[in-house]
Parts: C-alpha cells; sequence; structure tokens
C-alpha cells in the first residue's frame, strides 16, 4: 500500500482540482475547507513517506507494472521525497494566508479558479520531483509554465498582462531548449529514462561529445531561463513584482526552486560527474553564481518598488544555490539544498509581510516605509526577521547557508569565494537596513507614536508567525534540516 | 453568415463530421487515428456550427454548464480507469497485469482500458477546442 | 549596428548545430542507435502485452499513459488560463453604472 | 562529393535546425507580439520535425501491425509518440499566450513589445 503512496497524492491533487469548478453554487467556504483537507492529507503522506524512504531506502513506481526501458516510471528516494515535502509544507503555509488575502488585485468571482490553478501548480511540481523520465519532467514542466504564468495574469492589471506575456514567452523558449535537449539525447541513447540515459550517455561520450556537449549547453540554458539564474533572470522581477503577494511568495519560494532541482537531477543523474567536470560546467556555474550574487544585489538596491526589490533579492540568492550546486561536491550540494529551505522560508516571509502591509496601507514604494513599524509591529517584525536571515546575522537560517558555504567553497579550494559571501552580506545589509531603520525609527505620516496592533486577518498574520519561527528553529537546530539533506545527497554519486 | 446554401449544406456536414469523428475514435487501437484525431474533428465540427449559426445558438446546443462537466469528465474517466488498476491489485493504469480482457487482435473490442482511454481523451480534446473557440468568440463580440 | 551582430550570432549557432548533426551518424534504418532494444519490444509485444495492433496506441495510452494524462490535464490547464484572462469581468461595472443613472 | 551525400543523409537534420534557429531569431528579436508566438511554434515544429527524422527509417512501414502476423520493418514508433504529446502542449501554450495578446491589445492599444515599454515608462513617470 506504501507503493501507492505517491500516485494517490497525485490523483488526490488533481481529483481536487478537477471537482472545485463542480461546486461553483456551493458556498465558497466548502471549497476553502475542501481544498485544506486535501493539502493536509497529502501533507500526512509526504511526511510518512519521507520517513519511509529514510528508513527503509528507495523504491520505483512502475506505470502498469512495465520496465523502464518500456514504459514511465517515478523514483522516491530521500532527494525526491525531502522536496515534495518541502513544497507542500510552504504551500500549504501560503495558502492559508491566500485565503484571507484574495483581495490583492484577485475578481472575488476568479478565487475558484485561482485554487483550481494552485493545485495544478502542486501536481506538476509533484510529477516533476518524482518523475524519473526526461520527457514526463518536460511535460510536467509545461503544466507548470502554464499555471505559473496563469497566477500572474489572474490579477487583472495591465502590468501583469505584460509581465505573464514575457514570462510565457521566455519560459517557453526554455522548456523548448530542454526537449531539444531531450531530443538530442534520445539520437543517441535511445531511451528517456533517466538512469538508462545516464548509461547509454556515458557510452556515448567516447565516440560522439559534441552531441552531449550540445545537448548539456541546451538543456542548462533552458533550465537556466526557467530558474531566472543570473543573466537570464530578466523575467522575473516584472512576473515576482506583479503577481498577486500569495503568488509572488509561491513563485519565488517554490517554483524557482523546482527548476533548480531538475538542474541538479540533469547534471548528476543524467550526465553524471565524469562528463560535467570535463566541459567545466561546475566551474562556469560557480562563476555565473558569484556574480549573480553580486549583481543581484546592486540591481536590487536600484529599486524603489519593494516587490521588485525582492524580485531582485531572489536573484542574488538563487545564486547562491547555483554556487552550491557548481562546487560539485557532496559539501556543496548539500548546502545548496539546505539554502533551497533557508530562501524559501525567508523569501515567503519577506513577500506575505510585504503583502500583509499592501492588505492594510498600501504601500509599495521603499521610502513609503517610516514608522510602519508601529503599525504592524508583527508584520514588519517578522520582516525583519527575515531581512536579517539574507543579510546572515547568526542565529537564523541565512548564517548557517552562508557559514556552510564558505566551509564548503574552502574545502574545494575555492576561498575566493568567501569575499563574495562577504561583500554579499554588506550589499544585502545595504538595501534591507534602511527599510527597517525607516519602519522602527522614523514617525510616520500620522504621528502614531505607540504600538498598535496589525490591522490584518488573524489568517494572514498566522502563517507569517509560523514562517518566521522556522527561521529561527532551522537557523538554531540546523541538524534537523541536515540530517535529511544528507541522505538526499547521497542519493547523488560523486 | 446568413447565407442559405452555408446553412443548409452546414446541417447536411456536421453529423457525417461527428459520425466520423467518433469512428476514428472507436477504432483508434486498430487503425490510424485515436482520441486527439477524432476529438479534433468533433471540436471542429461544432466550431462550424457556431460560425455559421452564431455563438448564441451553438451556447444552447453546448451549453457552459455541459461544457464544464465534459472538461473535467474527460480527465475523470481518464483517472478512475486508471485507479481501476490500483483496486485490481495493479499499479496505476495498468492494462494487462490488472486483468483486464484484452479481447481478439484486431477487433473493435480489444486492447482493454486503451478504447476506454480513448473516449476519454476526446471528450476532452472536443470540449476543449469548443470552449476555448466559445471564450475567443465572446471576447470579441463584446 | 545591432541586427547584423544578432544575425551573425544566429548564423553561428546554425553552424555549430550543422556540423554537430553531421558528425552524428543517419540514414542507418534499424541500426541507429535509438532503434534500440525498446523499440523492438513495442513492435514484438505489443500485440500480446496491450493486444492492440495501432503501435502508437499502445504506447500512447498504455506504456506512457502517464504522459498522456498530463497531457490532457495540459489542455485542462490552458481552459482555465484562458478564462482567467479573457472572461468578462465588465458586466458588472456597465450594470452598475447604468443603474447610477 | 562526399560532403554532398553527407548533406543529403543529414538534410531531414539540417532542416531541423534551420527551423529551431529561424523560431529562436524570431523569438529573441522581432518587438511584434504575435511573430514571438509564431516563433515559438517554429521552434517547436522544429524538434517535432527533429523527433521524427530521428525516428524515420528509410522505406519503413507506420507502425500498425498485420493482424495476419506478416513481419515488416516499421519506424520507431517512440518518437510519434512523443510528439503527438508535444503538439498538444505547444498549442495550449499559444492559446494562452494570444489570449494574453488580446488582453495585451485592450488595455495598451498595441501589441509592438516596443510600444508597450513606451507606454509603461510614460505610466511610471
Amino acid at each position: 500500500m506504501i507503493e501507492q503512496l505517491p500516485i494517490i497524492n497525485l490523483i488526490l491533487l488533481l481529483t481536487t482540482a478537477l471537482v472545485i469548478p463542480l461546486f461553483k453554487k456551493q458556498r465558497f467556504m466548502v471549497t476553502l475547507i475542501l481544498s485544506f483537507v486535501v493539502l493536509f492529507i497529502v501533507w500526512l503522506s509526504a511526511l510518512y513517506l519521507l520517513y519511509h524512504v529514510n528508513t527503509t531506502g528507495a523504491f520505483y513506481y512502475r506505470f502498469g507494472g512495465y520496465s523502464p526501458t518500456i514504459g514511465l516510471e517515478l523514483l522516491i528516494n530521500p532527494f525526491s521525497a525531502l522536496f515534495t515535502f518541502f513544497v507542500i509544507t510552504l504551500l500549504m503555509i501560503i495558502f492559508i494566508y491566500s485565503t484571507a488575502d484574495a483581495s490583492d488585485g484577485i475578481h472575488e468571482r476568479e478565487y475558484g479558479r485561482y485554487y483550481i490553478l494552485m493545485f495544478i501548480l502542486l501536481f506538476a511540481m509533484f510529477g516533476i520531483i518524482y518523475t524519473n523520465d526526461l520527457f514526463n519532467t518536460y511535460v510536467f514542466m509545461e503544466i507548470l509554465s502554464i499555471t505559473t504564468c496563469a497566477i500572474i495574469s489572474i490579477k487583472r492589471k495591465k502590468k501583469n498582462y505584460a509581465a505573464a506575456f514575457r514570462y510565457v514567452m521566455l519560459n517557453e523558449m526554455g522548456s523548448l531548449s530542454y526537449l531539444f535537449g531531450v531530443a538530442l539525447l534520445y539520437m543517441v541513447t535511445g531511451y528517456t529514462n533517466i538512469e538508462l540515459v545516464f548509461q547509454g550517455v556515458q557510452d556515448v561520450w567516447v565516440i560522439y561529445p559534441t552531441n552531449i556537449i550540445i545537448a548539456a549547453i541546451f538543456m542548462i540554458v533552458g533550465l537556466g531561463l526557467k530558474a531566472a539564474i543570473f543573466p537570464l533572470h530578466i523575467w522575473l522581477p516584472d512576473a515576482h513584482s506583479a503577481a498577486p503577494s500569495s503568488s509572488s511568495a509561491i513563485l519565488s519560494a517554490i517554483v524557482v526552486k523546482v527548476y533548480l532541482i531538475i538542474l541538479v537531477k540533469v547534471l548528476f543523474s543524467v550526465f553524471g560527474i565524469t562528463i560535467i567536470e570535463a566541459l567545466h560546467i561546475p566551474s562556469l556555474l560557480m562563476v555565473i553564481g558569484a556574480v549573480g550574487i553580486v549583481m543581484g544585489s546592486f540591481f536590487a538596491i536600484a529599486q524603489h518598488d519593494i516587490k521588485r526589490m525582492l524580485g531582485y533579492s531572489s536573484v542574488a540568492q538563487i545564486g547562491y544555490i547555483v554556487l552550491g550546486i557548481g562546487l560539485a561536491s557532496s559539501l556543496g550540494l548539500r548546502i545548496a539544498f539546505y539554502h533551497v529551505f533557508s530562501h524559501g522560508i525567508m523569501k515567503s516571509v519577506l513577500f506575505l509581510s510585504v503583502g500583509a502591509v499592501i492588505y492594510q496601507r498600501n504601500l509599495r514604494k521603499v521610502t513609503a516605509y517610516n514608522g510602519i513599524g508601529y503599525m504592524m509591529p508583527l508584520s514588519i517584525g517578522m520582516f525583519t526577521l527575515a531581512a536579517l536571515g539574507m543579510i546572515g546575522i547568526p542565529l537564523t537560517s541565512g548564517f548557517i547557508s552562508k557559514f556552510n558555504l564558505g566551509i564548503a567553497a574552502l574545502d574545494g579550494g575555492q576561498g575566493i569565494y568567501i569575499i563574495i559571501l562577504v561583500v554579499s552580506g554588506i550589499l544585502n545589509a545595504i538595501y534591507y537596513l534602511p527599510i527597517i531603520i525607516a519602519a522602527f525609527l522614523r514617525e510616520n505620516p500620522e504621528n502614531q507614536i505607540y504600538v498598535s496592533k496589525d490591522k490584518v486577518p488573524l489568517l494572514m498574520i498566522m502563517p507569517i508567525l509560523i514562517l518566521g519561527a522556522f527561521i529561527v528553529i532551522i537557523g538554531v537546530y540546523p541538524a534537523i534540516i541536515f540530517d535529511l539533506v544528507d541522505s538526499a545527497v547521497s542519493t547523488f554519486s560523486f | 453568415m446568413n447565407d442559405i446554401i452555408v446553412k443548409s449544406i452546414t446541417r447536411l456536414v456536421i453529423p457525417f463530421l461527428q459520425l466520423y469523428g467518433i469512428y476514428i475514435i472507436l477504432h483508434g487501437h486498430i487503425s490510424p487515428g485515436g482520441g486527439f484525431s477524432g476529438g479534433a474533428l468533433i471540436g471542429s465540427s461544432l466550431i462550424l456550427y457556431t460560425l455559421v449559426f452564431g455563438v448564441d445558438r451553438a451556447q444552447k446546443k453546448f451549453s457552459h454548464r455541459v461544457s464544464e462537466i465534459a472538461e473535467s469528465g474527460g480527465i475523470l474517466l481518464y483517472l478512475f480507469v486508471g485507479a481501476l488498476g490500483i483496486a485490481l491489485t495493479g499499479n496505476f493504469l495498468s492494462n494487462k497485469a490488472a486483468g483486464f480482457p484484452l479481447g481478439e487482435l484486431g477487433s473493435l473490442l480489444s486492447g482493454g482500458i486503451i478504447p476506454v482511454l480513448m473516449i476519454g481523451i476526446g471528450i476532452k480534446v472536443a470540449s476543449t477546442m469548443i470552449t476555448l473557440f466559445h471564450v475567443l468568440i465572446q471576447e470579441e463580440s463584446q | 549596428m545591432k541586427k547584423p551582430f544578432i544575425m551573425l550570432m544566429f548564423i553561428a549557432l546554425f553552424v555549430v548545430l550543422v556540423i554537430n548533426i553531421m558528425r552524428m551518424p543517419a540514414g542507418l534504418g534499424t541500426d541507429s542507435l535509438s532503434y534500440n532494444d525498446a523499440t523492438e519490444h513495442y513492435i514484438q509485444y505489443s500485440a500480446e502485452e496491450t493486444g492492440v495492433t495501432n503501435i502508437i496506441a499502445a504506447i500512447l495510452t498504455d506504456y506512457r499513459a502517464f504522459d498522456t494524462l498530463g497531457e490532457t490535464i495540459i489542455l485542462f490547464t490552458s481552459i482555465v488560463a484562458v478564462i482567467s484572462v479573457l472572461r468578462p469581468d465588465k458586466k458588472p461595472e456597465n450594470e452598475g453604472r447604468v443603474s447610477h443613472e | 562529393m562526399n560532403l554532398v551525400n553527407d548533406i543529403l543523409a543529414h538534410v531531414n537534420f539540417i532542416g531541423a535546425m534551420a527551423l529551431f534557429v529561424i523560431g529562436l531569431y524570431m523569438v529573441v528579436t522581432h518587438s511584434n507580439l504575435i511573430k514571438r508566438i509564431m516563433g515559438i511554434n517554429i521552434m517547436g515544429t522544429a524538434i517535432f520535425y527533429f523527433f521524427i527524422a530521428v525516428g524515420n527509417v528509410e522505406d519503413g512501414a507506420p507502425p500498425l501491425l498485420d493482424p495476419d502476423g506478416n513481419a515488416l520493418t516499421f519506424i520507431n514508433p517512440l518518437p510519434s509518440v512523443l510528439i503527438l504529446t508535444g503538439i498538444v502542449v505547444v498549442v495550449s501554450i499559444t492559446v494562452y499566450s494570444l489570449s494574453l495578446v488580446v488582453r495585451i491589445y485592450e488595455t495598451y492599444g498595441t501589441i509592438d513589445q516596443k510600444e508597450m515599454a513606451q507606454i509603461e515608462a510614460e505610466d511610471d513617470d
């Protein structure tokens, strides 16, 4: 029965998405409760799967019972179980927030559709993480790109249409480049299953190296476009700033990470460490990551709109993950995975608390945050905590990632990247600290000097507080995450 | 389009188009074709109806509610057949392994779940085509 | 100035791709690299395992049926997405305006 | 002569590459939104063409078994299945982006990327 659990999760998510439109006549509350129940069940089973694979080992799920040479299969190992758990946990918390903050530009009649899209999004992400087939990954990637664009354009503003269009074009270029890489690999191996392609590639590498090189370049560039790795990030700030707050949190904290996860799979499971080292892809990735860290922060300093600023900050933070992947060692990969968690949590706190500010005060300009800390102590307090995490103050999860990334870089003989980490900490401080100082130390326009309660619904504050608590918990006891991450890293061979 | 010739010919052609679409869906497993091509044929016959008789009359024939049920229903059928495989001690979307009768090779009733899935895909594709067309054309007439 | 440069880059990309593909063997028919045991399995055993004569249908809805499920979901998603963009939302506003006048 | 033979043997692949680059060029350089969508479609078609060329077998029969059991040389069926899926995917993406273009034309009054950028810059002022 446990073997059927992953597919049951997928069916549950899909059926919920299909059933929501049939509920139109009922009250909206019914949809919300049903959605939450389904999310909770899936969360429980993802948690159980995580426990199961970590105690008894990985297993395959074969559709129709066919062998992987002719059929499709899902691979449930510590890696995929960990990241599905990550995705469902964050999405559940953001879901709670979104039930209260659907007012951010989404028309009332679109609420139901928003949750349909959310469930299909979740289904696609689960599929991408579980699947062990390159073409199947492509199919799920396309579902994911339509849904992510749709949760941007569902807010019917001028800018959203333009941002969604740019996003859909670049996304599609990315997926087609990926598919082109798959086609080139299919040409020489005749399989689409990841493990069989891996074996085929190792054999063919000697005879036709150019084919493998071109396939690798197309796949990495395509996934880099979708994951907003530095020079390919141009769509991200527009898309993330135009989207509704809960969508921004989903896009920035989860969706981009899913593409990075595929990138890790492609690099280490499809091509293998020997080939990518021979092509110098790791050192290239490290340089790209380092440049991304610095340039993303520089762009963020120049922004006036706070959501755009957070978007550019995401570009910088993706740089850390790319740097960790580029180290191509188990230490580097370990910290890249840890930072996926750490950044996912911190960035969702930032976007959600900014969303709360927009909900209560409708402020989007960075300069307008004077004295707002008195009016919304909880939201801005959590914003401060997450911003400190971004800067890398001890006791937060951001510090753990930076510290360990420095150690991993030293271990890999790449000590120069420690300078980048320090510089990026300073740059992060340059754009986050003024907001915090203004929020707590300046006078606000209404001269309110006493502290009052946030005037936002409890369902919006609770998720922010829970996520804020996580920042400190995994910052103080990083071993909780590291234990899981270590077993996920051990599924890749170096 | 208030042309008597176009209207009469459309009336004459549509039943054959749809019949041919259904034929292609049902024979998808023993001849070229299948759910996508057959569904596309049925969908285009409905689009032809909309073009000739106007969107209001077409919506009466193929109302919003029907299209919604058809959209969800096509996939739900697919999922249900797949889940039957789990119930019959196989895996998701099992065919022979779950004990579905395969029938005689080359006959209409063969292939276990394959014709059923083809019907699900056909419903889905036809309803998708017509719904998208209606949405786009209504936007224009606004 | 800028346009010829971009053009040149694309031509370079094309040349690189063509040079790569010229090195690959082509026209080998059943001896080519992708015509492997999986293909032979589909051709030899699909009648026995799925009971249909159309091998495409056998792969599409049996061996790789999960892909096809994903594809129908893409159709569903595109409908939801298109309706969320295009469904007219002006009606309530117009009605409101009429009642004000 | 050898080169000509080589090119003739690879002509399908070269055609696919040319289509891919043309599509990419259209998406990257054109500022008309409809043309960019067309570019995406051309890119998609190029990849499907490539897949078909990979699976092709000279004088191969379409993969339809003869119920009487006559053995034939079939083309590789898997690429055909993959592109069947791929076509539907690209169609869905096209529909969605066209619907966005409808809305963009309504709100911006133009479907040219450069003019849109100008309008956006004016809005920000």
